[in-house]
């Protein structure tokens, strides 16, 4: 059966937990990007809804200003989320979005090149 | 029977785990200045950490949310993101204070002086954050913390006149020779030393690490409620030491030296190397809790993936900020700062940062959107309101009692 | 056009008078129900995790824009009171309510433009916009 | 009244603080020593309790030393503090090379190290006494 849940933005979606489809955490939702039909402009008045989940320098832009290119943000499609709970839950696993890149160049390039980095710390003591 | 042997060393471990560099130091100076004058401090602080070290693993085993993943959503990014900055620098200075800890505790067992203990020290607790299992490395720093119940059995031994110690607790008589704004300053400082941010952070994300059932959860709710009690218990009786060897002869603990003199006499050697090994072990627990938590503040603010159950290189970022934060702690303590010093304004600043995690937490246990039927009951809410009225009065207390008095000098 | 640009942002009537701020922003979630399947009784199973159901299960679809909420005074966190019922812990929702007290919704149908390029964004209602209640 | 001064009251209440201060070093000194004597506490733990009332009794110095004593009662509180927080020490200074001779160290049959425990105890107990006196004069508690 499908109907509409009302949500308002600051009390259920900026700043919680994303989580991919593995449970594994992504990031905190920054900012959320609206669009139009058809992935036009978001015009006031007309129907708008949420295109895109932003994370990273949106985050330092809401909080001391300036503007980041808004195609340079790293962004999740909100076709890519399946639920909104406590955390909001993607349907996709996080090494196929291109959001993470931070977290994944200090894997290969730090934390994975120090002995042990890719030891399991539950396998053994 | 293996359900016994699990019960009881979950409690052990929050013995051995409740009492770190903080308790030890702030509760040695207290007793040998002011006798057990402010043990009831102690008291309203037990409590207070039972209720929210409960309440928090509650909130986070139930909605699967961390302390700071709650503090943002409820605080906004801008005002959690001031929040996270304080939380993180007073827990980096409990973290200083810890190693430094370790390092006075293998002095006193070496002779080799600090500054050389302390990169050993730090990169002790960088290894086993790295490559240690959660549950091993918890167990034993908190069993072997056990052996700080060596101050107990030393207080027995000394056998004080307890008619007095029980008169300077009740009602509370600060010596005359004290001046009273001193005496509401150390308040504080103990209250921040038993009611410390860090545990909760530690507690919290050990919830969500560990998936809690609602097993766990009553499982952890006895632990905290008879092993933070029984630390309490612990921390009296280092202050009681200090004030039946240390009062009456005039000395005012300044080092932690000073701490282990009345074990000293009242057990001999022996007693010694077990209250110095039960001292290293506790500042060592305290050290990878107060490590991870600056790990998790950070990484649950910025919804980075964290963790101890996860291999390193699945929680790159969560790593590098432990790693960045043990390299601060010992850079620190290399300026030749004094980790007494250390310790005291990390008691006090805990205080004042308590607010910033506790009304949070406090607001989302009440939320039925997150709690469902696990919302607050009544009588934790008044608790609950009793002690927002403490702690905000705490935090508001401390910087001003900390200027009048000379940080307590 | 983001979330981030329209809160804080200053609301004005069609003249030109201003009448607060936005609060924050209305969204309805299309939402697919699963089948025989319940929040609440997860929690019920002593060995499943607490947290396994976290909240709600439904399929979320699109998010359409509904409206933004406009309190007449300032902005602000909200610790997740005004739109509630919630009373406890005495007296944090009581003293956050009445920090918002009078703040109302308004359809985003009747919100007539929204200049981002100056600080702060202003957003312009139409003429004979509606109040409605921020109930959720 | 000058700048850079305090009250006279204000100056000799520093001093009592420094001699307070003092005190407690002697005062773990002697707790040390007779523990050590006694054979219930080691020689690690020992040498490092003398190490830090040393540096107590190095800040005590300091505060006393950086004071500036705007009359003539608290410039001879202050002169007689110096005095009696420079014996102090001279006498820890002594303790500690007695726990190093007692650990084994190659020191037994120097001057400065005390016969036996005895006699440092009583060296302390002089140079504890003077301290005491000055902080009773200074009108320490």
């Amino acid at each position: 059966m499908t109907r509409e849940r009302i949500v308002d933005a600051r009390l259920h979606l900026l700043s919680r937990q994303v989580l991919d489809a593995d449970g594994e955490p992504v990031r905190a939702v920054d900012d959320l990007e609206l669009t139009g039909p058809d992935g036009q402009e978001a015009r006031p008045g007309e129907a708008v809804r949420v295109g895109a989940i932003l994370v990273g320098p949106s985050l330092f832009t809401r909080l001391f200003g300036g503007a980041v290119l808004a195609s340079r943000l790293p962004r999740i499609a909100w076709s890519d989320v399946a639920h909104v709970g406590t955390a909001i839950e993607l349907s996709v696993r996080s090494d196929e979005l291109d959001a993470d890149w931070v977290e994944l160049w200090l894997r290969d390039h730090l934390v994975g090149r120090i002995p042990g980095g890719r030891h399991d710390p539950e396998a053994d003591g | 029977m293996k359900k016994v042997m699990g019960a009881a060393l979950g409690i052990l471990t929050a013995i051995g785990g409740f009492v770190d560099i903080g308790d030890l130091v702030t509760n040695a100076v207290v007793g040998s200045r002011f006798g057990l004058s402010l043990a009831w401090v102690v008291a309203v602080g037990v409590v207070g950490i039972c209720l929210f070290a409960s309440m928090a693993g509650r909130v986070a085993a139930v909605s699967g949310r961390a302390t700071f993943e709650i503090v943002r959503e409820r605080l906004g990014p801008r005002v959690a993101g001031a929040n996270v900055v304080a939380s993180f620098a007073i827990t980096l200075l409990t973290l200083t204070a810890e190693i430094g800890g370790i390092a006075l505790a293998l002095h006193l067992a070496s002779s080799v002086e600090p500054r050389l203990w302390i990169p050993v020290a730090g990169l002790a607790v960088w290894l086993v954050l790295w490559r240690v299992k959660f549950e091993v490395m918890e167990n034993v720093a908190g069993l072997m913390g056990l052996l700080l119940v060596g101050f107990a059995v030393a207080l027995f031994l000394l056998g004080p006149d307890w008619g007095e110690l029980l008169r300077q607790a009740v009602p509370p008589s600060p010596p005359g020779t004290e001046h009273a704004a001193t005496y509401w300053y150390y308040a504080v400082a103990l209250f921040g030393a038993a009611m410390t941010p860090y545990e909760v952070f530690f507690f919290s994300s050990g919830a969500v690490e560990e998936r809690w059932t609602a097993k766990d959860l009553a499982t952890n709710r006895i632990n905290v409620l008879i092993g933070f009690p029984l630390g309490g218990l612990l921390s009296l009786s280092i202050a009681a030491c200090a004030a039946v060897v240390l009062l009456p002869a005039g000395i005012e603990v300044s080092a932690l030296s000073q701490i282990v003199l009345p074990v000293a006499q009242a057990g001999g050697p022996l007693l010694l190397a077990v209250v110095i090994v039960g001292i290293v072990a506790a500042t060592f627990g305290a050290a990878l809790e107060t490590a991870l938590s600056s790990g998790y503040s950070v990484a649950q603010y910025l919804g980075w993936s964290w963790g101890k159950f996860r291999r390193p290189a699945h929680a790159a970022r969560f790593h590098v900020t432990m790693i960045l934060a043990v390299l601060l702690g010992v850079g620190i303590l290399m300026t030749s700062v004094d980790p007494v010093m250390v310790t005291e304004m990390s008691v006090v600043f805990s205080a004042v940062a308590l607010p910033l995690t506790y009304v949070p937490i406090l607001v989302v246990a009440n939320d039925p959107q997150y709690m469902g039927r696990y919302v607050n009951g009544r009588f934790v809410n008044a608790l609950g309101t009793v002690y927002l009225v403490i702690v905000v009065a705490a935090a508001l207390a401390a910087v001003p009692l900390m200027i009048a008095t000379g940080a307590g000098s | 056009m983001n979330v981030g640009d329209l809160l804080d942002a200053h609301v004005e009537e069609p003249e030109g008078a201003r009448v607060g701020v936005v609060v924050d922003v209305r969204f309805a979630l299309a939402v697919t129900e699963p089948e025989g399947e319940g929040g609440e009784e997860d929690r019920e199973n002593p060995d499943a995790p607490l947290s396994e159901h976290t909240a709600t299960r439904d399929e979320v679809g699109a998010a359409r824009l509904v409206g933004l909420l406009v309190s007449p005074r300032s902005a602000g966190s909200f610790l997740g009171y005004e739109r509630t019922d919630v009373r406890s812990p005495w007296p944090v929702p009581q003293l956050v309510r009445r920090r918002h007290r009078g703040t109302f919704l308004v359809d985003w149908a009747d919100v007539a433009e929204v200049r981002t390029g100056s600080e702060p964004v202003v957003v312009r209602l139409a003429a004979g916009y509606e109040r409605r209640s921020p109930a959720l | 009244m000058h700048r850079g001064q305090q009250e006279p009251g204000q100056a000799t209440a520093s001093v009592a603080d420094a001699l307070v201060e003092a005190r407690s070093a002697a005062e773990t000194t002697r707790l040390t020593v007779d523990l050590l004597a006694r054979g219930r506490v080691t020689g690690p733990v020992a040498d490092t309790a003398l190490l830090d009332q040393l540096d107590a009794l190095d800040e005590a110095d300091r505060a006393l030393t950086t004071l500036v004593p705007p009359d003539v009662t608290s410039s001879d509180r202050r002169t007689e503090g110096l005095t009696t927080v420079g014996d102090l020490t001279d006498v820890v200074v002594q303790a500690r090379e007695w726990v190093a001779a007692r650990s084994g160290g190659d020191l037994a049959g120097a001057d400065a190290v005390p016969a036996d425990a005895d006699a440092l105890l009583d060296d302390l107990a002089a140079a504890t006494d003077a301290v005491e006196q000055a902080l009773s004069e200074a009108g320490g508690p």
